[in-house]
C-alpha cells in the first residue's frame, strides 16, 4: 500500500525536518546529488571525540530522501564514527526509515546516509 | 476521429496490470510504446531473414538489404527527404552529437545560439564544442505564457552564428517552435533541430522547414529502441567529412588513406542495426495508415481537456503553454508542497506511469525555479479515461499527502 | 559435446528453405542467427515492460532498468570485468570509434602501431587519427603461415607508441593473436582490442588480457543487431573525457559547464538501446549454459575436419592458419578462375549461405594479393553436414564454371 | 536455375572478354568499383563523331561484371552517345546481358554501363 510508504512519520519529517540548517563551526562537510532526481543532500558534521558530535542538513528534494536526511541526523548524533561507516544501507531503511523501498527510490532513501559517510572518510 | 477500441488493441502492453490497475501509460514523451505489428515485425526479421547487409550476395543477406533500404525510403517519405539524406543513428543523441562532431571541423571561431528549452542532448554537444573551441555560446530565453522568445532569439543571432540548434517542440513545456520562420529569418549559419517530440506528433516536411539538419528517435514514434534518425540536407552531408569510420562507409582503404562510400551510407559506420531499422519502416507504416493529420487532431482535442481539467486543480502549477495550437499534449507540472517524484510514485500505484525529475532538462528547471517537474504526455492510445484517471491520481496523491 | 538436435532446434530460422533447399547458414562472422530465447525476451520486453530506464519511478520504467542492469552484470561476469566497466554501444565498429575519439584528446606525437589483418573498423580510425594528428601508422605484417608477425609488431613498438590496436582473432584468417602476450610485452601504450570474432567463441578474461580497451558485437554472438560492448578498464575511463553527450551520461548541466555522471554511464549517450541489451543479456545466459569451452571444442573439431576437407580440393586456395589451435573455424578461400562472388552465389542456390568480396579487410587483401575471398565460417549449430553441404556445393561451382 | 545465369554465353566473355586493355590515344576514360564487391572497371573511349568509335576496358571482378563488360564494349562500339546516356539498366540486363539478375547481382551486372555513361558525361 502505498500509504505504508508515505506514513505519517515519514509526512513530519518531511514537513519539518529536524536539524536542518548549517554549521558554522564544522569539522567536515559533503554534498552530492541523487542523479535521477536532482535530489540534492549538504550534511555538516561536528566531531566529539570518535562521535558524531553536532549534525545539520540541508538539501531538498521528495518527501522519501528529506525525511531520510532528517532522521538520519536524529540517529547519528552521538554514533561512533565506525557506527556510520559500518550501517548498510538496507539495515537503514529496515531499522531507521522502516517502510518497504524497492529499487527505484533506493538512491533517495539512502541519499543522506551515502552523503554522511562520505563527509566522515574526509576526517 | 481515431477508433480508440481498435488502436488500444494494437498495443499488446496496455493489457498489463500495474498494481492490480488498469495501465494508463502516460509516459510517452519518454519513450512509446510499440503496436504489434512491429513486434511482429521484429519476429519475422529473426525468424526469417536475419543476416547482415550490403556485402551479401546470398538470399538472406538479400531479403535483410531491401526489407533495410525499404525501412530508409519510408523515413524519407515521411519527412520529405530524399533516401541519402537519411542517416541511420542509435538516437536522437547521437545524430545531434554527430551534427557537433562533423560541424567542429568546419567552424571556427564566432557563435551557437540554442534555447533554454533545449533537452541536454542539444544543449551539450553545442556547449561542449564552444568550450573546446573557445566559441561564445548563447542562450535563447523564453516568454512568460512558455513559447520561444523569438525576439531574444533573434537578437543572439548575427554575422558571426555558426550553428543555431534548436529544438522543434519542448519535452517539457509541450511547446512547439516555429521552425520554418527560424530557418527564414536565422541567417547563414547551419540549422540543426532536434525533431524528438516533434516527430511522432507533427507532419514534418523538411523542405519546407529548409534545415540543414534534423534528428529524432525511433523509440518516441512506436519504434524499436537503439533507432535514430538524422537527416542532413544532401549538399551539407557531401561537403562533410565523416564521423565514425568502419564498416559500410568505406569504399577503398589503403595503407594512407581512405575514401568514403557515397550518401548516406558515409555516416553509417559498423553493422547497422538492421532488425530495428525494419522494424522501425513498419512503426512509420503504421504512422502512416492512422495519418499523421488525425494524429494531430487526436492530440490537440486531448490537450483541450486535458489544460481545462488541470486548470481546476488547486495548487497544481502547470509549465507550458495554455493555447492549444502552441502546444502538443505535454503536461508538466507541481503541486504546491509535494515533490514530483512524491507524485510520480503515487500515481504509479494507481496504474498512471508519469515522468518526474529534471526532465533532462536542467538549464530549463533553473530558469522555471524549480528542481524538477511531474510531467503527463500523450500518446494516440490515450483517451479521454485516461486523462480521467490521472486527475482522480492527483487527488489521490494530494489525499496521501494531505493537502488540498 | 553439444547435442546438436537441440541446439539446432533452438534456431528458428534454420527451418527456412532457400531456393527449395535446407538452409546451410555459413556467415556467421558476418552475423550469427539467435535462438528463440532471445527473440522471446524481445517480444516479452516490448510487450510486458518497455520503458525509458534509469530516470524512472514508474513500475514499469523500474522493471526495464532493473533488466538492463541485469544484462550488464552478465556481460561483465562474461569478461570478468566489473560492471562499471561495461559500456553498451551500438556495435564493435562504434566501440573502436569511442577509443580513438577519447585517446585523441590525450594522445599528441608518437605512432600508433596496429597489423595488415585488422577489420577496418580497428584500422581507419587509427589511420584517420593519425593523419589528423600527423602521427606516424605502422602496421605489422603476418607471417607466410597467415599468423600474426609477432617479431615485426615488437620492432614496430617502441617509447613513441601512444596506442596499440590489434584485433583478437582475424575476421578473414580466423587466425588468434595472443593478446596476453603482447600487453605484456607492449610497453606502456594504450592497448585496444578488437574481440569482434573472438568474443563469440573464446573465454575473454580482461584481467588476464590486461588490455585498456576490447570491442565486440552483441550480433555476432546470438544478441540482436544494435548493441556493441567496450569494455574499458576503470582507471582509464575515469581519467579519459565523455564521448557523445547528453542523456544518462550527465550529472548536472549548467549554461556554461556540464558535470559528468559516473561509469558506466559517463559513455552512455541518449535512451539505450534498451530492449536490444536485455535480449543480448539472453544471449549471454545461452553460452552460458552452453558452456564456452563446449563453444570452442565444438569450434575446434569442425575446423579439423573442414582443414583436411578443403585440402583435398584441386584449385582450391585457403587463407588462413593449418592449426587448429591458431585458428577458429573461420574458412576464407579463392577457386582458381573463379571470382568470389560467383561462388558465394552458386553456393546459395544449393542453400548454402557464404559471404564473398574484401571482407571489410581491404589492407589485408591487397597483402594476400587477392581481389576477394569466399569466406565460411561456422558456430555451434552447424555440424559436420554442414560441412558436407559445402564441400559438394564447391563441387557444383566448379562444374558450373567447368573447372576441375 | 544458376545455370542459367551462368550461361555459355557468359562464361565465354568472361573468360575471353572482348576488347579487353587500354586505347593508347582515347578522348574519355572513367574508372569505378562496384563497393560490396570490390569490382573493378576501368573504359578507354575514342570518339568518331556523336558515335562510339573505339572501346576497350580493363578491370577485374566476377564472372557477371567482366561479362557485361565484355559485352557492353561489344554492342557500344558505333553507337551513338544518346543511345548509350538513354540505356537504361534493366533494359541492359534484359535485353544485352539476357540472364535474371536480382537486387544482389545488379552492381555487378551494371558497373560497366555505369562506367561507361559516367565517361561519356566527360566529353
Ligand atoms: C574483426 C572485426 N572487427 C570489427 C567488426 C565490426 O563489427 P560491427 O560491424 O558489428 O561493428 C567485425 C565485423 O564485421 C569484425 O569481424
Ligand atoms: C527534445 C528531446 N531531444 C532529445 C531527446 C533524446 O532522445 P534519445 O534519448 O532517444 O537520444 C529527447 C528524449 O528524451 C527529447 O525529448
Amino acid at each position: 500500500m502505498i500509504e505504508e510508504i508515505y506514513a505519517e512519520r515519514i509526512l513530519d519529517h518531511y514537513r519539518n525536518p529536524r536539524n536542518y540548517g548549517k554549521l558554522k563551526k564544522y569539522d567536515v562537510k559533503a554534498r552530492d546529488v541523487n542523479i535521477p532526481c536532482g535530489d540534492e543532500i549538504e550534511i555538516f558534521v561536528k566531531m566529539k571525540g570518535n562521535k558524531i558530535g553536532k549534525i545539520k542538513f540541508t538539501g531538498h528534494g521528495c518527501a522519501i530522501s528529506q525525511a531520510a536526511a532528517s532522521i538520519l541526523s536524529e540517529i547519528a548524533k552521538d554514533l561512533p564514527k565506525k557506527e556510520i561507516e559500518k550501517m548498510s544501507y538496507e539495515d537503514f531503511i529496515k531499522k531507521h526509515l522502516k517502510i518497504n523501498i524497492t529499487y527505484r527510490r533506493f538512491g533517495c532513501a539512502t541519499l543522506a546516509l551515502r552523503v554522511l559517510k562520505n563527509a566522515l572518510k574526509k576526517l | 476521429m481515431l477508433d480508440m477500441n481498435k488502436i488500444k488493441k494494437d498495443f499488446p502492453i496496455l493489457r498489463v496490470k500495474i498494481n492490480g490497475k488498469r495501465l494508463v501509460y502516460l509516459d510517452n514523451a519518454a519513450t512509446s510504446q510499440k503496436p504489434k505489428q512491429v513486434i511482429q515485425k521484429l519476429v519475422e526479421y529473426y525468424e526469417c531473414f536475419n543476416a547482415n547487409i550490403h556485402r551479401s550476395i546470398h538470399t538472406l543477406g538479400e531479403m535483410a538489404t531491401e526489407e533495410f533500404e525499404k525501412a530508409r525510403k519510408e523515413v524519407a517519405k515521411f519527412i520529405n527527404a530524399k533516401e541519402e539524406e537519411i542517416i541511420f543513428v542509435k538516437n536522437c543523441t547521437e545524430g545531434l552529437n554527430l551534427a557537433a562532431y562533423t560541424l567542429a571541423r568546419e567552424i571556427k571561431s564566432g557563435n551557437i545560439v540554442t534555447s533554454i528549452m533545449e533537452h541536454h542532448s542539444n544543449f551539450v554537444p553545442w556547449q561542449q564544442l564552444c568550450i573546446r573551441k573557445r566559441m561564445e555560446f548563447r542562450v535563447a530565453d523564453i516568454n512568460e505564457d512558455f513559447t520561444l522568445n523569438y525576439e531574444d532569439l533573434y537578437s543572439k543571432i548575427n554575422k558571426r552564428t555558426r550553428v543555431i540548434a534548436l529544438t522543434h517542440v519542448s519535452n517539457i513545456l509541450g511547446s512547439i517552435n516555429d521552425i520554418g520562420k527560424v530557418a527564414k529569418e536565422g541567417g547563414d549559419a547551419y540549422f540543426v533541430v532536434d525533431a524528438a517530440q516533434s516527430a511522432p506528433h507533427l507532419k514534418i516536411n523538411v523542405k519546407k522547414l529548409d534545415v540543414d539538419f534534423l534528428a529524432f528517435s525511433a523509440h518516441k514514434m512506436f519504434g524499436p529502441t537503439g533507432v535514430g534518425v538524422l537527416y542532413v540536407r544532401k549538399d551539407v552531408a557531401e561537403r562533410l567529412n565523416p564521423f565514425l569510420y568502419g564498416g559500410e562507409m568505406i569504399k577503398e582503404v589503403y595503407i594512407t588513406k581512405t575514401k568514403w562510400n557515397k550518401l548516406p551510407y558515409k555516416y553509417e559506420a559498423g553493422t547497422p542495426n538492421i532488425a530495428d531499422v525494419v522494424a522501425f519502416g513498419e512503426a512509420i507504416r503504421y504512422l502512416r495508415r492512422v495519418g499523421m493529420n488525425k494524429v494531430r487532431a487526436h492530440d490537440k482535442k486531448i490537450s483541450k481537456l486535458a489544460l481545462r481539467e488541470l486548470k481546476n486543480i488547486r495548487g497544481l502549477k502547470l509549465y507550458g503553454p495554455t493555447k492549444v495550437k502552441d502546444r502538443i499534449a505535454i503536461f508538466s507540472f507541481n503541486i504546491k508542497g509535494i515533490h514530483s517524484h512524491d507524485v510520480a510514485h503515487i500515481l504509479d500505484s494507481e496504474g498512471i506511469a508519469v515522468r518526474s525529475g529534471h526532465g533532462c532538462a536542467m538549464p530549463l528547471m533553473r530558469r522555471l525555479g524549480v528542481n524538477s517537474v511531474a510531467r503527463a504526455s500523450f500518446y494516440i492510445y490515450n483517451d479521454e479515461k485516461d486523462l480521467e484517471a490521472l486527475i482522480k491520481g492527483i487527488e489521490k496523491v494530494k489525499r496521501v499527502f494531505k493537502v488540498d
